[in-house]
């Protein structure tokens, strides 16, 4: 068969194009890990919850498409201070195992909520983005993937910026070097977990709403955290830029491996990719060897 | 109140049960089991079979993420490779029970094995992704080795046959299932009674420091691996037996979570902690439901809700359990006997 | 839920209070037993949405049955629980409704319930079991024997679907998406050789991951292949309207359908505009047709007034056919049965339903092969007919 | 038994060992020898290199270098299998392992001798019932009595004071079989009375098992009573070894403590001020 270059590089667009919501929330899912240690398995349910709350302010109140995303992003930002303080907290410096069991039950915890609140049916976000296909030269694009991934990218890119020249992002980064030493020299310690988990909830929310607004949403929209996860150790637990290149990478290869190999590989090639970075590179293409001593 | 014992030799401070009073609750205790299926119905009988199953799937679970720390949400996977391994074998070759559970055990301790390979290199919250991998790759294995697994839409088991008589029925099931749960917590108990069970514990504890004292990792690590998956195939294969039916989508990443939750909530690292764990949480489900009718009185919809209702609890239950009692039900219970041997002393 | 506390203790007590009152008593139930269908149904959980619907009406088949004096005097008590569409829990509802309410009909919520359950129905023997999963595989009297489905198999509703093509636009070019699920999968491999056999051309065949909400790249595929109709199977909504989206904004000429799970007027209607031409394949009348000679829906209509989703078509007549077995059954002085019920089951042709099928019906084996073409209204926001009724040959 | 049976094959001898960590060189060229039944000690200022000795004699840092163990090169043996041949250790900070109790803390060091396989012990039948009945024995008789730690043996390790928890270390250490007992500063943090038990207690594993001992250790007054040998660190080189009047005299010794003749004192001054970062380093 005559390789068709065009679906290759139309594949590869919308790979990429998902990727960039995958680096978002990966991004997320970083700034957890590196502010707090915690390996976060709820971030695929923090993402449902922002969709749902978006769903609940602009289908249920019929707000503004705008006020609603803003709002869900208030509402994530509070949950995300309110579970930090209560449930996170407590957990400081009992063995990783118990925290990232506490963020499983966590999910499961929300999936359940969201249920009693808007049943397990299925629901469609309103239509907010503009539907004309977008064309780079021949190729097309679809727009929601499209316009979904510039605002993952300039998310990511105020991200960025925020941590090199904001005091708080400073502070953050100054606190997931060296705990000790960010609070011997002044550093509100706790306040910054509060904001890591605070922003990180929101920066979820605010992809649980593109991912919503592509595929609809439904109680089982979790399971896109499953493919987060694997760009995040693809990447490394605790590297930004990991998040970002493993989530365009994974992207990238999921669509690959959807259309050449057909759908059911499109995992199978994702988690495969994993193990084979696993055994390569045990802490990430980008992720901080953990030293051990004796 | 209970005083000292005093015991002669050391084999019987060694001993699993170490005082009369002990032998004789164990002996009540297998005495109950035997009798439970003649009082029970087919529903009791149904849940204490499912609740057997899931108590070896948790204890070998126990085994890998309580007792060696290596934490897996591979577990349910490796159940599933027994439960097909025991359904080809008996469907296509018509081989004895115990063989095929056996097998069972042997194939997912070898799979479980292979997918252990990366705690060589990656431990903790890495290992417990990389887990998540290979409950995604046997899925997929499972859908499409259509040869062997006939796909989605999975294999149909014939009845456990057992000298001749067909185990067709919870009642004659149990006394298949029932047996083998005791046997592999007496081992599992046994184990920690010995070097390869205190090697595990080190390396929980101080796995670098465990090295140099003369604990090969890789190796414990791997049997460790290997053990956790052998119970976890040979509950597999019960539940092949059990429910006749093995499919693809039987053993999905959320089973491994709940045997994960299991061991949480009855107590990591304890034998007794998985029995109770799995019990407890084979049962809040029906527990739920009872209590659905009793509100529905009052609060009409409560049966709509039941099942975002249960999602919760089972959330709540994992966070509940690590925040405000993270040595589970077992160290509840221990607390109760103490109360009871001490009175009526006070602590 | 109703049974529960029916259960209870209290509910014990009482119906043994008045038993002892009642020993010869002339009472409208003395003739016999109650006649108890039970029921494993979704309730809550993913497939809630229909196990509301079933659930529903069900219970209004069995309010008629013994507003009109029972069976042949026996009363019809509808015993069930909900399952969140788990296959342990369905079978642990079954075991326990087996144990305490002795059930001679039951209804089952997947197809994973209905093959695990299986053996043990046999075994059992007493009673025949039908439910919400079409599965082609349970489509065979001889490995099912107690088992029927109250409409067309997955492949004859796709073989309906094609007919319907076939007709419509001879040698049309024809797609299919599907999930990577048993449900997804059921139809697929059997279609394509009937699509053949239709002279119509398989141009693609899309396997979607459950619960996978982006679906550009295979879009993109479907572009390629440029079909005349796409036929999904295996979803109930998601992830249909971002397809159809996509597939428009792409300028696709495609007519889009669906099969009976994914064709509940309600849900359809939640695509918006996306939905406008949607088709696909329906065995029952919708709630709202009032067209040709129908009382049972005006019967529905009556006692609901507000709309009913397919499911609750299917619940209706599964318990209408159910009904129907137990009383041919008693009629001829059988047993209550599995073998009794499936033989009184099979012996069903030329049946009215009372218009929920628009045609006589017959059950020859384990399925009712029977469909009728649905279209999306987007401005009446309704499904209307778009074909006649159509029978495959058995 | 002392130095005096030196003719001997060394029990341990290590060899030109040098160890760098990135372009660090914790370790440089250092070279000694442990003669059987003496006892040797390795000081040194904080971080002068004495733990990474330990780490890397018992091969869990990669060093350069030959160890040998009763003559024999061990360099391509894994930490376990050096265990195995008796490099019995304890650890700067103590590493029991807090999940088991005091007993099986000590059995644990058994386990490089012992035969049970999976099955046995599933079963605890045969070798596993027999093997763990005679090490329960042989640890009750000769560890537990001889450490007097007999009323502690079923308690959790966590619970213990310091000086306890070091106790057991030692204990676990003598399950070993060990040929060479090597203790990472076996008094660290003790008081006066819980420093002279200890000191008794590795006299007595000389005199009584006949084991040398290899011991790090900042307690100067210690080490110059009970040492036949000793060795002397700083940035990861040896500047001087030899009888412990013979490094007490030695210049370069007292130049690296801070260049004062005040061995003792100054070693507790030093120790006070850069207690953490080393305490760190092994963490």
């Amino acid at each position: 068969m005559e390789m068709d270059w065009l679906l290759l590089a139309e594949v590869s667009l919308a790979g990429l194009g998902t990727g960039g919501l995958y680096a978002l929330t990966a991004l997320a899912f970083v700034i957890i890990y590196k502010a707090t240690r915690v390996v976060n398995l709820a971030i695929g349910e923090i993402l449902m919850l922002g969709a749902y709350a978006f769903f609940g302010l602009a289908a249920g109140w019929a707000l503004p498409w705008w006020v609603a995303a803003l709002g869900a992003l208030a509402v994530a930002g509070v949950f995300g201070a309110v579970v930090e303080r209560t449930i996170i907290r407590p957990m400081l410096g009992e063995s990783p195992i118990s925290v990232f069991m506490v963020t499983v039950g966590l999910g499961s915890m929300l999936v359940g909520v969201v249920e009693l609140i808007w049943t397990a049916d299925p629901h469609r976000l309103p239509e907010f983005m503009p539907n004309t296909p977008i064309l780079i030269g021949d190729a097309f694009l679809a727009p929601k993937i499209g316009y979904g991934f510039m605002v993952a990218a300039a998310v990511i890119a105020v991200f960025v910026l925020l941590f090199r020249f904001w005091r708080g992002g400073v502070a953050l980064r100054a606190t997931a070097s060296d705990q000790a030493a960010a609070y011997s020299v002044g550093i509100n310690v706790p306040g910054v977990f509060s904001l890591a988990w605070i922003v990180a909830c929101m920066v979820a929310a605010g992809a649980g709403i593109l991912v919503g607004s592509i595929g609809g949403i439904s109680s089982t929209m979790g399971v896109f955290g499953l493919s987060v996860l694997v760009v995040v150790i693809v990447g490394g637990l605790d590297s930004v830029p990991g998040a970002l290149v493993a989530g365009l990478l994974v992207g990238l290869v999921e669509a690959l491996a959807g259309a050449y190999l057909g759908g059911e590989f499109k995992l199978l090639a994702t988690f495969s990719l994993l193990v084979a970075v696993l055994m390569v590179h045990p802490y990430g293409l980008f992720g901080t060897r953990e030293i051990e001593r004796l | 109140m209970r005083i000292a014992t005093a015991k002669e030799t050391y084999a019987a401070d060694e001993a699993l049960f170490d005082t009369a009073v002990q032998r004789v609750w164990f002996a009540i205790l297998l005495a109950a089991l035997a009798l439970f299926p003649f009082l029970a119905d087919q529903y009791w009988l149904f849940l204490a079979g499912l609740a057997a199953i899931n108590v070896i799937s948790v204890t070998g679970l126990n085994i890998l993420t309580g007792y060696t720390g290596l934490v897996s949400l591979g577990q349910a996977a490796f159940m599933g490779v027994g439960a097909y391994t025991v359904a080809v074998m008996e469907a296509r070759l018509g081989t004895p029970v115990l063989l095929n559970l056996l097998g069972g055990g042997l194939v997912a301790a070898g799979v479980g094995m292979v997918f252990g390979l990366p705690s060589l290199r990656v431990k903790g919250l890495y290992l417990a992704i990389a887990t998540i991998a290979a409950s995604f790759i046997l899925h997929f294995v499972f859908a499409n080795w259509t040869s062997v697994t006939r796909g989605v839409s999975g294999i149909n088991v014939p009845p456990a046959a057992f000298f001749g008589m067909a185990l067709d029925t919870p009642f004659k099931l149990y006394w298949l299932i029932m047996p083998i749960t005791v046997l592999l917590l007496l081992g599992a108990a046994n184990l920690f009674r010995t070097r390869v069970g205190r090697a595990f514990i080190a390396v929980r504890d101080r796995d670098i420091s465990a090295e140099v004292l003369g604990i090969p990792l890789l190796r414990t690590k791997l049997t460790s691996f290997a053990l956790a998956s052998f119970y976890a195939g040979v509950a597999g294969g019960l539940w092949a037996y059990f429910f006749r039916v093995v499919t693809p989508e039987s053993f999905p990443l959320l089973l491994s979570i709940f045997l994960l939750a299991a061991i949480i909530v009855g107590g990591m690292g304890t034998i007794l902690g998985g029995i109770l764990g799995a019990v407890f949480m084979t049962l809040v489900p029906e527990f739920l439901k009872l209590l659905v009718g009793f509100v529905t009185p009052v609060w009409p919809d409560a049966a709509v809700h039941l099942s975002p209702v249960r999602t919760v609890v089972f959330g709540a239950m994992i966070v509940g359990f690590l925040i405000f009692e993270p040595q589970g039900l077992a160290e509840m219970w221990r607390r109760t006997r103490r109360f009871f041997h001490l009175w009526p002393f006070k602590t | 839920m109703l049974t529960m506390t029916r259960r209870g203790f209290g509910g014990l007590a009482l119906g043994a209070g008045a038993a002892a009152a009642l020993p010869f008593g002339g009472g409208a139930w003395a003739q016999g037993a109650d006649i108890v269908l039970g029921g494993s149904i979704p309730m809550t959980g993913v497939f809630a949405f229909a196990g509301i619907g079933i659930h529903a009406g069900i219970s209004d088949y069995v309010k008629i049955v013994n507003d009109a004096g029972g069976i042949k005097g026996r009363k019809l008590r509808f015993a069930f629980e909900d399952t969140a569409y788990k296959v342990d829990a369905s079978v642990a509802v079954f075991n326990k409704l087996v144990a305490q309410e002795k059930p001679t009909l039951y209804y089952g919520d997947s197809t994973g319930f209905s093959k695990t359950i299986n053996p043990e129905l046999e075994r059992n023997g007493g009673m025949i079991m039908a439910g919400a999963s079409f599965a082609s595989e349970l489509n065979d009297p001889k490995k099912f024997p107690l088992q029927f489905m109250a409409g067309p198999d997955y492949t004859e509703m796709v073989g309906i679907l094609l007919r319907y093509i076939a007709k419509e636009k001879p040698g049309a070019k024809v797609a299919f998406v599907h999930s990577d699920t048993e449900f997804g999968r059921d139809p697929i491999a059997t279609s394509e050789k009937k699509a053949v056999e239709q002279g119509l051309k398989v141009v693609e065949k899309i396997v979607t991951p459950p619960g996978s909400v982006d679906i550009s790249t295979e879009v993109l595929k479907l572009r390629r292949a440029a079909p005349d109709f796409t036929i999904f199977h295996g979803y109930v909504m998601a992830p249909i309207p971002e397809f159809i989206a996509q597939a428009k904004q792409m300028g696709m000429t495609s007519r889009f359908m669906g099969t009976f799970w994914s064709m509940d007027n309600s849900m359809v209607q939640k695509m918006g505009d996306l939905a406008d031409g949607f088709m696909g394949v329906m065995p029952y009348r919708y709630y709202y047709d009032t067209e040709g000679n129908a009382p049972m829906l005006a019967k529905i209509r009556q006692m609901r007034p507000e709309y009913q989703s397919t499911a609750y078509m299917q619940g209706f007549l599964t318990a209408m056919l159910m009904t129907e077995a137990v009383k041919r059954t008693l009629e001829s002085g059988q047993d209550l049965n599995g073998k009794t019920l499936k033989a009184s089951l099979n012996s069903i042709k030329d049946f009215d339903t009372g218009g929920i099928i628009g045609v006589p019906i017959s059950i020859p084996g384990n399925s009712i092969p029977v469909g009728r073409i649905y279209r999306a209204d987007v401005q009446k926001k309704l499904m209307v007919p778009a074909s006649d009724w159509i029978k495959l040959e058995a | 038994m002392g130095a005096d049976a030196a003719p001997a094959t060394p029990v341990l001898e290590v060899e030109n060992l040098s160890l760098s960590f990135g372009g660090i060189r914790a370790l440089n060229g250092v070279s000694f020898a442990v003669q059987p039944g003496s006892i040797t000690s390795v000081i040194g200022p904080n971080g002068a290199g004495k733990t990474s000795l330990f780490n890397s004699i018992s091969g869990f840092y990669k060093s350069t270098g030959t160890v040998r163990v009763d003559g024999k090169p061990i360099d391509h043996l894994h930490p376990p299998e050096r265990a195995k041949l008796g490099l019995a250790r304890s650890f700067q900070n103590i590493a029991l392992f807090r999940g088991m109790t005091v007993l099986d803390n000590i059995k644990l060091g058994r386990h490089a001798h012992m035969k049970t396989g999976l099955l046995d012990a599933l079963f605890y039948f045969g070798r596993a019932r027999r093997e763990e009945v005679e090490l329960r024995r042989e640890v009750e008789e000769r560890i537990i009595d001889f450490l007097e730690i007999d009323h502690i043996r079923k308690a959790p390790v966590a619970s213990l004071p310091y000086g306890l928890q070091k106790r057991v270390e030692l204990a676990r250490a003598l399950a070993m079989r060990p040929r060479l007992l090597m203790l990472d500063e076996p008094v660290a943090g003790m008081n006066r009375e819980e420093t002279e038990d200890m000191a008794r207690f590795i006299l007595d594993v000389r005199e009584e098992w006949g084991v040398p001992v290899l011991m790090v250790e900042h307690d100067m007054g210690m080490v110059m009573d009970i040492s036949d040998h000793v060795v002397v660190l700083n940035f990861g080189q040896m500047i001087a070894q030899g009888t412990p009047r013979e490094v007490q005299a030695n210049p370069e010794v007292a130049a690296a403590y801070l260049g004062t003749g005040d061995v003792a004192d100054l070693r507790r001054r030093v120790a006070a001020e850069t207690r953490l970062p080393e305490t760190r380093e092994v963490a």
